[in-house]
């Protein structure tokens, strides 16, 4: 169940020149609602914004104090500048947790594929599955390429292949490639778990199906309430349906999509 | 103590508010999802997301654009339908000590009159019929903009509602007076104002309007100097009960919609910055009231005194 | 070195104009203020005060009233008369390398001749007829939201003007196609929009609204929206050049109406928190057009991507 | 002529539940441009406030530096709200030297009438006047009675005599009283000078035309763009025309204004 909280801010490190690291006292948020990587918070950013900003967590939970939730974002509005400029022992009022985080109830091998600002929501499970997985993150240039993000997936995971648009760092091109070789060298893979932009996550479900993997996949959508009552963060699935990146996503079965709409 | 001998309590059209504190229809769906924040016998009433006969699969994505102060949103009344609501949401709010007021859309007057009929049936309280939802292209716009068809919509819900029927004006016409009184006319015991302002953002960028419908409804905090001005024409014109909205999010703002002349306020979104921001304006309007020496809340209702 | 090769004039009815950026008539007075400021000829154009036939003392204070990101306005047409304006205040505007747009309202229609006539003779670049202020109990508001009344005043200006005419439409509308087509059957040879939106402040306190005149014209960025969808339904409705205008106080919602279908654009109230807004739009306009690798700005305009 | 300037505050001192004297280095605004008390200057207050504030000065170019200006101001809403959170060191936009201040160019026995949040500024006139000044000054109550500013005008003026509403502090009873007394007692007063709310300012400039004293008036109201440029800050004139505040006041001439309009 989400509450409303009032977070401090634990730390704030910058990552690149449009990036950062931001760790919040989650307190209830970790502690009592269970408050995960992959699920998001809905922070308020100022009084000159609206509307709330949804954030993903990247891990929650796993660091001491046990309370700590770590965001990590790219400034690209208002929005998130104004969270950019917080520092230490400011507060956040926050809603959470939101949605789900993916689905890794079931034993397995995973395939961890990032884009961007979307492989911190897969850093949790990087590092805290139980269950053996690989990473494939992609970056668009070495310089976005999160040297403390990756270094945690490439300590966890049996391995970490890095693509960059531009080949400046690891294999030159798009995750999909190097996910269509993975699959395709080592058919063990149970569970494909993507988060990244939606031309991304559209190639990766793609090439899921062809080799019968299931995948996940993580979306976005403009939000207002962020917690299922406003019905603006539609999206279509294949049945003509819509269902709320909010509340039953972001997190939501590849083959469920409506890619086309 | 003080607060102790401050009636909060209104009424609208006959249906008694324990508080003027209602949530607008489309931002607090059925009532789950902000029930988790607080007990929804804490407010007023609730206006339910907008019903139609049938489920409706609403616009496509995206569907939200935040604005100056404001927000644009084409949603375009998804929802489950008339039917589904009463099976599946109606009884879980009924659990709660709050007056539920059904909004409703039809593409036909007929389609109002059998909600209508189907509704107070199945027990709600008030009925709250939408002529002024700017998304739907076919009917929508039209009903909230002429008055001849205002009045025929209001007569034929009026017809078959056997619970009191609230009108919902539209605040993009040149006279929302003429509509008032059309809808006052076609027999209705209440009026609810006002809808969205139409409006339009455009990414720079990619040249492309943001919402999927290139324009929708804008409400929030900016438009609430355009609500003031209409409750305060209607209340003029009009001898009906009005619920009052548009940009409400403290005390004060509500104030401002009582003097000049609501019965009670909505609040919409300004839950999305706070979920708990219906609960504010009770208590800012709460403090108001006390302040100002009242005995109950409902005397700021129309206490304007224009120059 | 990019912006060396950028072009930043526009065209509208034929006047050209050296950059996009106008400012929107009453509030830059005649320019004597803001030009202690800036530069009166670092702007396209200047939109003066709505003149009047004879002398105007304005509506009674307070005339001001500041709402969430807008102000409401009732200043009412004060303004020292057309003769006045063309003795005192006209000679020291064209010491300034800026189109000076003289902006009109009459009380008939025989009035807006007078003045076209007077203002084309003593020089100015172009005559903006104002249909739409919302502050003049008498005329103003009819003309804007009357088709018939509109095409009336435009043939009439247009018949003794020497200059072009552009004609100022009301948002107070439901349907502001209508009035542009009315305008451009008149024979208008622009349009600008949006004029200000009617609101309500009310002093909770002393239950008094706070503008004398109970209600009166909001603007600011809280308009911006409303501004865009207008003037994107005006540009698909008529052939006319537009000066668009609502709430900008950026490049990036200048660029917003441009894309829209504005070949101009006007600042108004951001000038009251930044003597400089105008300004800083131009060069916030044209960052964005180096960005899209534009060599001219004007190829914005209409260069928006509807779904 | 007035200019857009960036001032730092210099220092923020908290005079009572709702009152702070604030001290900004206005550098130009004083040094080139003349700024004086009875001025004002107009001043954002943030970006949630759409609209600046007219606040007065109370004194400025007198203390060392010399580009100190002092405003002191009263919480009224979120704007001065704001104000009263500054800090030494944080900066202000303001455009300034805004409007005339008295008009204090001839030689004479002036006397300085000031009614709560109108007694600062006539603060200089009080303090740097060449000529022999008196001053009356009203307040609600002895806790609204700032003794920091009062305690300058009794340091510097012949006699100051101070009045509260409620009688707590001197003279019970508004500053009209005192005004007909003194000007009554001693028919060298060749100037009032007054600044406070509009109920007082007509009481007072009525006693002043019975003893056949000019009059001068500080006048308020409400602004947006501050200077002369909106028409916005209109006030009515016994002979039917309109003057405003923001550019022909906001000192005026007391018998020119129209009291019961
Ligand atoms: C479930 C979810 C999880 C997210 N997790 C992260 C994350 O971990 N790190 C990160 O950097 N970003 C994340 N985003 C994207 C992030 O929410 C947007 O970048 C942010 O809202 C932009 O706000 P702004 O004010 O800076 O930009 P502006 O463009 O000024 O925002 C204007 C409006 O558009 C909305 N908006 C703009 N871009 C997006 C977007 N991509 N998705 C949703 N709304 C948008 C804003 O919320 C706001 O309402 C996530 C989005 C969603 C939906
Ligand atoms: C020439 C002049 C000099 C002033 N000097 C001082 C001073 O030295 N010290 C001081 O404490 N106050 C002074 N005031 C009053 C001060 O400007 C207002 O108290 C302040 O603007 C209130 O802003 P707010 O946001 O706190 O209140 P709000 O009520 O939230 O303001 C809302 C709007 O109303 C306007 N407003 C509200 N009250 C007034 C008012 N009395 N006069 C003008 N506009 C108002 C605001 O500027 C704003 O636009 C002066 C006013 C004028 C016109
Ligand atoms: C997301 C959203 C959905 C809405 N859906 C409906 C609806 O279904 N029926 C209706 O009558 N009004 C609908 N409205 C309008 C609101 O009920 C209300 O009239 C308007 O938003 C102004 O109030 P506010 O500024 O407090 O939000 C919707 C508004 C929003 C923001
Ligand atoms: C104080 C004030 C006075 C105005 N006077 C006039 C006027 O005399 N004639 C006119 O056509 N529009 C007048 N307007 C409207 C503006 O020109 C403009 O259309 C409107 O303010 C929207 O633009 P903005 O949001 O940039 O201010 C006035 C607006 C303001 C704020
Ligand atoms: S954002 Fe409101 S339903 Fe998802
Ligand atoms: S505030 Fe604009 S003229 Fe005085």
């Amino acid at each position: 169940m989400p509450i409303q909280q009032i977070c401090t801010v634990a730390s704030m490190t910058q990552l690149d020149a449009a990036t950062w690291w931001m760790v919040l006292e989650a307190g209830k948020l970790v502690e009592q609602h269970g408050l995960t990587g992959g699920q998001f918070i809905h922070i308020k950013c100022g009084d000159d914004q609206l509307l709330r900003r949804p954030i993903s967590v990247a891990i929650a939970g796993w660091d001491e104090p046990e309370d700590l939730a770590t965001l990590i974002f790219e400034v690209r509005g208002e929005g998130t500048r104004w969270l950019s400029q917080r520092k230490e022992g400011d507060k956040l009022d926050v809603l959470g947790p939101l949605g789900n985080g993916f689905d890794v109830s079931r034993e397995g091998h995973y395939l961890l594929v990032g884009g961007g600002i979307g492989v911190p929501p897969l850093m949790e499970y990087g590092e805290s599955l139980s269950w053996p997985r690989t990473a494939v993150l992609g970056f668009r240039t070495k310089d976005k390429a999160f040297p403390a993000v990756v270094s945690r997936f490439e300590e966890h995971c049996e391995k970490t292949y890095l693509c960059t648009d531009d080949g400046t760092l690891g294999r030159h091109g798009f995750v999909d490639g190097q996910v269509r070789e993975t699959l395709a060298q080592d058919k063990s893979f149970t569970q494909v778990l993507a988060c990244g932009p939606k031309p991304m996550l559209k190639s990766v479900a793609a090439v899921a199906a062809e080799f019968g993997v299931p995948c996940q996949v993580s979306m976005e959508e403009r939000m207002a309430c962020g917690v299922g009552a406003c019905l603006g963060c539609a999206i279509r699935m294949k049945d003509g349906s819509m269902k709320h990146v909010c509340k039953d996503g972001p997190v939501f079965n590849a083959e469920e999509v409506d890619w086309d709409a | 103590m003080r607060e102790k001998c401050l009636d909060l309590s209104v009424e609208l059209a006959g249906v008694r508010l324990k508080n003027p504190v209602v949530v607008a229809s489309g931002t607090f769906g059925f009532g789950r999802e902000y029930g988790q924040f607080f007990d929804l016998s804490e407010l007023g009433g609730i206006c339910c997301k907008g019903l139609t006969l049938h489920p409706r699969e609403g616009n496509p994505p995206p569907r939200i654009a935040e604005t100056p102060l404001g927000m644009l949103n084409s949603v375009g009344l998804q929802n489950p339908g008339v039917d589904a609501f009463i099976r599946d949401e109606l009884p879980f709010l009924r659990q709660h000590d709050v007056a539920v007021i059904a909004n409703i859309s039809g593409n036909t007057p007929e389609e109002y009159g059998v909600m209508c009929e189907k509704l107070s049936e199945a027990g709600v309280d008030m009925i709250e019929a939408n002529i002024s939802c700017p998304n739907v292209k076919a009917g929508g716009l039209a009903y909230g903009t002429r008055p001849e068809l205002a009045a025929e919509v209001t007569r034929e819900a009026k017809q078959h509602a056997a619970v009191p029927v609230m009108v919902k004006l539209s605040p993009n016409v040149t006279d929302i007076t003429e509509i008032a009184r059309a809808a006052a006319d076609g027999g209705a015991d209440a009026l609810s104002l006002i809808n969205t302002l139409r409006g339009m953002r455009i990414d720079v960028n990619t040249r492309r309007p943001i919402l999927k419908m290139n324009t929708g409804g804008l409400s929030g905090p900016a438009v609430l100097p355009v609500a003031v001005r209409m409750v305060w024409e209607v209340a003029n014109a009009v001898k009906l009960p009005l619920l009052g909205m548009g940009g409400v999010s403290t005390g004060e703002d509500a104030a401002q919609l009582l003097l000049a002349g609501a019965s009670a306020v909505a609040v919409g979104t300004a839950l999305f910055a706070d979920p708990c921001a219906p609960l504010k304006v009770r208590d800012g309007l709460a403090e108001i009231a006390a302040r100002q020496g009242l005995s109950a809340v409902r005397e700021l209702t129309g206490g304007i005194r224009p120059w």
